[in-house]
């Protein structure tokens, strides 16, 4: 009963709602959420599939997650310390405040 | 009245509280009769039916008092599959109750002993008597504490975020008590004989951070979230250092699983030292460097300055009276045990014997002593050395401990490279001291220990 | 995979998870977003777990619950307006083009899953991962995006430290 | 660290090898506890300690051997106005020198002294007694006359030297009164027989003494 599909559904609606918060919500920090969920939601797919997949011992999959975990973390700190210094900077964390470069 | 009367009022205590702290012997001796009353009735419940079984589980366990409780457990569950017909869902069940209950009495019952004897040393290194007047040499001070902790008014701050508030000690308690079941207690005797279990336990580490985080902020008191923002900076920090000294252990065990890092310290040098990694260079300037940061995580003293009582009343405990508090205070002595168990582990040996003539006592036995010397130890600590800054507390873990971190793993691979042997003898020293003496030059020329000037209460 | 404890298991975690992603996108107050992201990502830890990846779902709760949430949850705070509450607007209807995009994207990525019967292979449970083999793997055939990944973790902690700290010409 | 020979830490070592001798240290004698199991042990109050207020009485009488006089200058002189005093009045209404009531509030009692500073009679004295712990303010804090009495000699046992000397004051008090009572008998009969005699003088010069007078000497 639980098989692949399963998980490439869960991990679907799981991107469905990041992407909804990329592109709806007006705060850079649920942005980066959005963006979080997303990339949680491809991993689970990697793990997914290599459970699943024919070639296990390859450990792809797994691997590839190791990597994407790393440069997720490295992602959220300069993510993060972007939001911070466009706060300090406009005392605001609304992606539409953002516009000075707006024509 | 007279007012050179000598007896204590008590008459508005509770009754049987007065009564167990007037008469403790008799109060001990009824304890031991009620236990004595229903483990005779549970006995002759038990042995309705093939009480051969049960005879035979019990001297089975007596005849190994090396694997006594696991004996006990086989011929308990092995006795209700045949006396009483167990499903084996019911059996997996059983087993699983019988474990945890067994984990959380000892756990309990250390934890009550320890926040007495922690009190009771602290007290005689400051020339104090600690407590002692409820029972003999205040032994039922835990009982008195946890009846006056849970009739204590449940108070929750009017703008406080109650879920989070409510979650908070929870989220605390589950990751401390989680580690228990992962720590090797005896040969085989690991709860859940985990592959990765080193990174379990950092992991519940790390979610402790959060169930800081929500009493931080869920209490909507600035103290609380003074006191959290700093405990999470210190346990992040302080996370790194921890993570680099078990690190060289497994490095030179090949495993991150507790076990397996326990059978690696098997066995004695020249037949009375032993194998244990605090007795080689790396493996002692690690330990050092692992039970430090232990201290900081479990946010004791002197690295305590999150709940530091001069300027953050309790830290992230501030709002929390009552039941809960007494969670958190569970929760703090219980982390502060495993890690220390994880510290026997990583590098005391677990539960081998310290010399090879005293392997007759049983191995959990030794686990549980050098268990306990560990929080000893973190308690003379405590009693000894004062609080940090908060800016040495963050100097000292990102330029001293870390680095010397990392000159660990360093000496433990030349260890490793090396065969051990005089050469890795001396090359790991050498490793591990010239950072020692530099860094630490460094740190006390960076931060210099002065005599505090008072500007206005000395004269 | 198809034992009953497994699928109550499943049932579990993926309820948790899914409740938890949409707390995270959709609470109006920040700080709680922040603390469904932590249970969110505790969810998938778990979701790894069952699917037999122990290690990559202990990392996941090291790395993503012990330094990415709290990270976030100290720029919440950092950033949190002084004036108004930590509360953000709620749903309204210049939103639904994010609603619909993102339904959008959902449908397709479901109707391509459920068009694939290839998916539906039963296969046998692999070994459990061994560290043994996944640091094997590491310092063997993927030593250059080990190497690659060590850089780019080096350079983004130095860029996010300069970045987060104050500079000496005003903020 | 002016030793660059010196290791990192050893400060710390030698701090925990000075809390280990007083760890174990401490189970060895008492000279290192600075504290006592409390009501069990005792410490000897040192002699002017003081807290709450009693009343002297000299002899076995603890009500009748009072030494206050229901003056009333304590309880006007009392800051917090604690003291509460009601003479005793004879069968004629006529005050007398006793009190029927004499409270003294102590939940109120600021400990100043003023009272026995101010008492001519050193009656009213300082105690040193000080477990008036209880769990109402009333029966408990609330010290009427019966508890407040207290013998002299008890006063000697908590402060020797200063009861010495307040004995000693009594006395000499008694004895200048004495004195003085005396000699203003004496002056009185001084004055009694000048007066006889003058009067007798001039009795002889004018007239003879009446029987009346001579009767009444």
């Amino acid at each position: 009963m639980i098989s692949l599909p399963i998980f490439l559904i869960l991990s679907a609606i799981l991107f469905s709602l990041g992407l909804f918060a990329v592109l709806s919500r007006h705060s850079m920090i649920l942005l980066l959420i959005g963006v979080e969920l997303m990339l949680a939601s491809a991993n689970l797919n990697f793990i997914a599939f290599w459970r699943f997949g024919p070639h296990p011992e390859a450990m792809t999959g797994a691997l590839f997650v190791l990597f994407s975990i790393a440069v997720a973390a490295a992602e959220a700190a300069v993510g993060l310390s972007l939001i911070l210094l466009i706060y300090r900077h406009l005392r605001s964390t609304n992606p539409k405040d953002v516009n000075s470069l707006h024509g | 009245m007279l007012p050179t009367e000598t007896q204590p009022q008590t008459q508005r205590i509770r009754p049987a509280l007065n009564f167990a702290a007037r008469r403790p012997w008799c109060t001990l001796a009824l304890l031991i009769a009620a236990a004595l009353v229903v483990g005779t009735g549970v006995l002759f419940l038990l042995n309705l039916k093939a009480p051969g079984l049960l005879t035979a589980a019990l001297m089975d366990a007596l005849s190994d008092p090396g694997q006594a409780p696991v004996l006990l457990k086989q011929g308990l569950l092995n006795y209700l599959e045949n006396g009483w017909s167990f499903a084996p869902w019911m059996l997996e069940l059983t087993s699983i109750f019988m474990v945890i209950g067994t984990l959380l009495a000892v756990f309990g019952v250390i934890f009550a002993l320890t926040s007495l004897v922690e009190r009771k040393v602290l007290a005689r290194i400051q020339n104090r008597f600690g407590p002692n007047r409820v029972g003999p040499w205040g032994l039922f001070q835990p009982l008195a504490d946890a009846v006056k902790m849970l009739i204590k008014e449940d108070i929750v701050p009017t703008g406080a975020d109650k879920v989070l508030h409510l979650l908070a000690p929870i989220i605390m308690l589950v990751p401390a008590l989680l580690v228990l079941a992962i720590l090797p207690y005896g040969p085989g005797m690991a709860p859940i004989e985990l592959g990765v279990g080193i990174l379990f336990f950092f992991a519940l580490g790390a979610t402790t951070e959060v169930g800081v985080f929500m009493a931080g902020w869920g209490s909507n008191n600035k103290y609380s979230l003074i006191g959290a923002m700093r405990s999470i900076a210190q346990m992040i920090s302080y996370e790194i250092p921890l993570f680099l000294a078990a690190l060289s252990v497994v490095m030179l065990s090949g495993s991150l699983s507790p076990d397996a890092i326990v059978s690696a310290q098997s066995g004695y040098a020249f037949s009375f030292v032993p194998h244990w990694f605090v007795f080689t260079p790396w493996g002692f300037a690690g330990f050092v460097l692992f039970f430090t940061a232990a201290l900081a995580e479990s946010n004791r003293s002197p690295f305590d300055l999150p709940e530091g009582e001069s300027e953050l009343v309790a830290g992230h405990m501030t709002e929390y009276s009552g039941f809960k508090y007494a969670v958190f205070f569970m929760a703090e002595y219980i982390g502060l045990l495993g890690i220390c168990g994880f510290a026997v582990a990583l590098f005391l040996g677990g539960w081998h014997a310290p010399l090879p003539w005293l392997e007759w006592i049983p191995g959990y036995l030794w686990f549980f002593i050098k268990l306990y010397s560990l929080v000893l130890l973190a308690i003379w600590v405590r009693g000894t050395v004062p609080r940090m800054r908060g800016d040495h507390l963050m100097g000292f873990a990102w330029k001293f401990m870390i680095p010397m971190g990392f000159a660990i793993i360093l000496a433990a691979a030349v260890w490793h490279y090396a065969g051990g042997g005089v050469l890795g003898w001396v090359a790991s020293a050498v490793i591990v001291l010239m950072p020692y003496l530099a860094l630490g030059r460094v740190v006390s020329i960076q931060y210099p220990a002065s005599r505090r000037v008072y500007r206005f209460s000395e004269s | 995979m198809n034992s009953l404890s497994e699928i109550i298991a499943f049932l579990l975690i993926s309820s948790l998870t899914l409740g938890a992603a949409i707390a995270a996108v959709g609470l109006r107050n920040i700080v709680h977003c922040g603390l469904s992201l932590a249970v969110f990502f505790v969810g998938v830890a778990g979701l790894y777990l069952l699917l037999g990846a122990e290690f990559i779902g202990f990392i996941q709760l090291l790395v993503y619950v012990g330094a990415v949430a709290v990270l976030i949850m100290f720029v919440i705070l950092l950033t949190r307006p002084e004036d108004e509450a930590a509360k953000l607007p709620g749903l309204r209807w210049r939103q639904l083009p994010g609603v619909l995009i993102a339904a959008g994207v959902f449908l397709v990525i479901y109707l391509a899953i459920m068009r694939s019967p290839s998916l539906l292979r039963d296969v046998p449970e692999p070994a459990a991962l061994s560290i043994q083999a996944v640091g094997e793997a590491l310092v063997s055939g993927h030593l250059l995006a080990l190497m690659a990944i060590g850089v780019l973790l080096t350079a983004a902690l130095i860029g996010a430290a300069l970045f987060a700290m104050e500079g000496e010409d005003g903020k | 660290m002016k030793n660059p020979l010196t290791l990192p830490g050893l400060g710390i070592l030698k701090g925990m090898a000075v809390t280990a001798r007083n760890l174990v240290g401490s189970y060895y004698g008492t000279k290192r506890l600075h504290t006592i199991s409390y009501p069990e042990e005792r410490l000897a109050l040192p002699e002017n300690s003081r807290n709450f207020p009693f009343l002297v009485y000299d002899g076995e009488d603890a009500d009748g051997g009072l030494r206050c006089t229901a003056c009333r200058i304590c309880e006007k002189e009392c800051p917090p106005q604690v003291i509460t005093i009601v003479p005793e009045r004879d069968e004629n209404g006529k005050l007398t020198k006793h009190p029927t009531v004499f409270d003294i509030d102590l939940n109120a009692c600021m400990s100043c002294q003023i009272c026995v500073e101010v008492c001519p009679f050193e009656s009213i004295k300082m105690d040193s007694a000080f477990e008036y712990s209880s769990f109402e303010h009333v029966e408990s804090l609330v010290l009427h006359k019966s508890d407040l009495a207290k013998p002299n000699s008890y006063y000697h046992d908590i402060k020797p030297t200063e009861a010495t000397a307040v004995d000693a004051n009594l006395e000499a008090e008694r004895q200048r009164k004495a004195e003085a009572a005396a000699k203003k008998e004496a002056a009185l009969q001084a004055k009694k027989a000048a007066a006889a005699a003058k009067s007798a003088a001039a009795d002889a010069e004018k007239t003879p003494p009446t029987p009346d007078t001579d009767a009444s000497d």
